[in-house]
């Protein structure tokens, strides 16, 4: 089982802060890929936290990981 | 206040307690720097801010920040808080604070400190102004991170 | 604590205070800077400072820097308090308070300020050693100002 | 009369704050000399101030003027 983290407007359009999804290791892209046609959402431009650090497209996901979804930040 | 030198509170932000971080007998000099919530942006009058961040790793990024700055400036000591929750105007948002045993090295490092925040330190800010509100994005909008993530390297 | 944006003062000053006087809902970006006493000059340890102002002159000339700014960075507000008196290690000698809509203006005119201070402000600070004590010059000792006075272009 | 003010080592070195002189209007500079062979002291890296503000070399001085000796500053 993987969790996985909503911010900022995601969190507003997917209607949760977090979600938990069971599946097998895959790829940041595909994890995107699934989630953008489940939730009708854009994740192009939003970056990826695996356990809080930024993760390429290519970075594996695993079982127990928390993955966030990280749109353009704007602190400061 | 929390001791920690990398910080996200829900409290108003003493200045005082950030910089006191900093002061130390080898350093002479201590900037700060103090963003606060500005009234008009691009001609539209705010109301309010919504500050949103992912708390555990934004604390993260910023003490990652922190040591970017002891490797450029090694005689740099570094302190960052940053608020978040509802911001009223002339409100502050976030400290800097730099102090170094000379001037110049206080204003370059800080400033370099507010960048990178900017680019990846996972906060969000949702503007509220009189007919609606919005998440604002980086200033870009469509920045890309080809690595997925940014490097030192996008700072301009 | 004085209302007055350019004054010394003889008491601990307070960072909050100063930046209080330049806070305002059209600017986002307030820079301080901080001067305390640093307790190794060139590895000569000091025990405590002595600092001395010409004291109605040196308001007029901190206001002067007020305006030598305003003109070269229309939108910036600025606030100085320097302390006179007898400082410890640590303590605050100066600060500058600068606030500006965009933070880039707000670091450059923040450093201007100090350099100028360094130039034309009739203040002196005496160094105290354990086996000495001393009047600081300029860092230059030896700088000659042709027309009588330090010009803006003295500015490294 | 012109009253003149000495700062720092100056000071020191005079063992006064103020002195107060008569004498008909004299440039800055033969005050200068007045005082260095008067009170054996140093004034080549002295800035002047007439009532507060910076002067040349040339300029005049007063009666009812107030001149300060401004060593190298050291504020900041």
């Amino acid at each position: 089982m993987i969790t996985i983290l909503f911010f900022a407007h995601l969190q507003e359009a997917i209607g949760k802060e977090r979600i938990q999804l069971n599946c097998a290791p895959l790829a940041v892209k595909q994890l995107k890929n699934h989630l953008e046609s489940e939730y009708n959402i854009d994740l192009q431009h939003v970056m990826v936290a695996v356990n809080e650090e930024y993760a390429s497209e290519s970075e594996l996901i695993h079982p127990g990981d928390t993955v966030a979804f990280i749109p353009p930040v704007s602190g400061g | 206040m929390n001791s920690q030198r990398f910080t996200i509170t829900k409290e108003p932000i003493s200045i005082e307690e950030v910089v006191k971080k900093v002061i130390r007998p080898e350093a002479g000099a201590v900037t700060t720097f103090i963003g606060t919530v500005r009234e008009f942006t691009n001609g539209k009058r705010t109301l309010f801010l919504q500050y949103e961040a992912y708390v555990s790793m934004a604390e993260k990024k910023l003490a990652e920040i922190g040591e970017e700055i002891a490797r450029k400036w090694p005689d740099a000591k570094v302190a960052i808080t940053h608020r978040i929750g509802k911001l009223d105007i002339s409100d502050i948002a976030v400290v800097i604070a730099v102090s170094t045993p000379h001037r110049k090295d206080a204003y370059e490092a800080n400033q370099y400190a507010i960048e990178r925040i900017k680019q990846i330190v996972p906060i969000w800010k949702k503007e509220h102004w009189e007919n609606g509100e919005e998440w604002v994005g980086n200033q870009l909008e469509t920045k890309a991170y080809p690595t997925g993530k940014p490097e030192e390297e996008d700072l301009q």
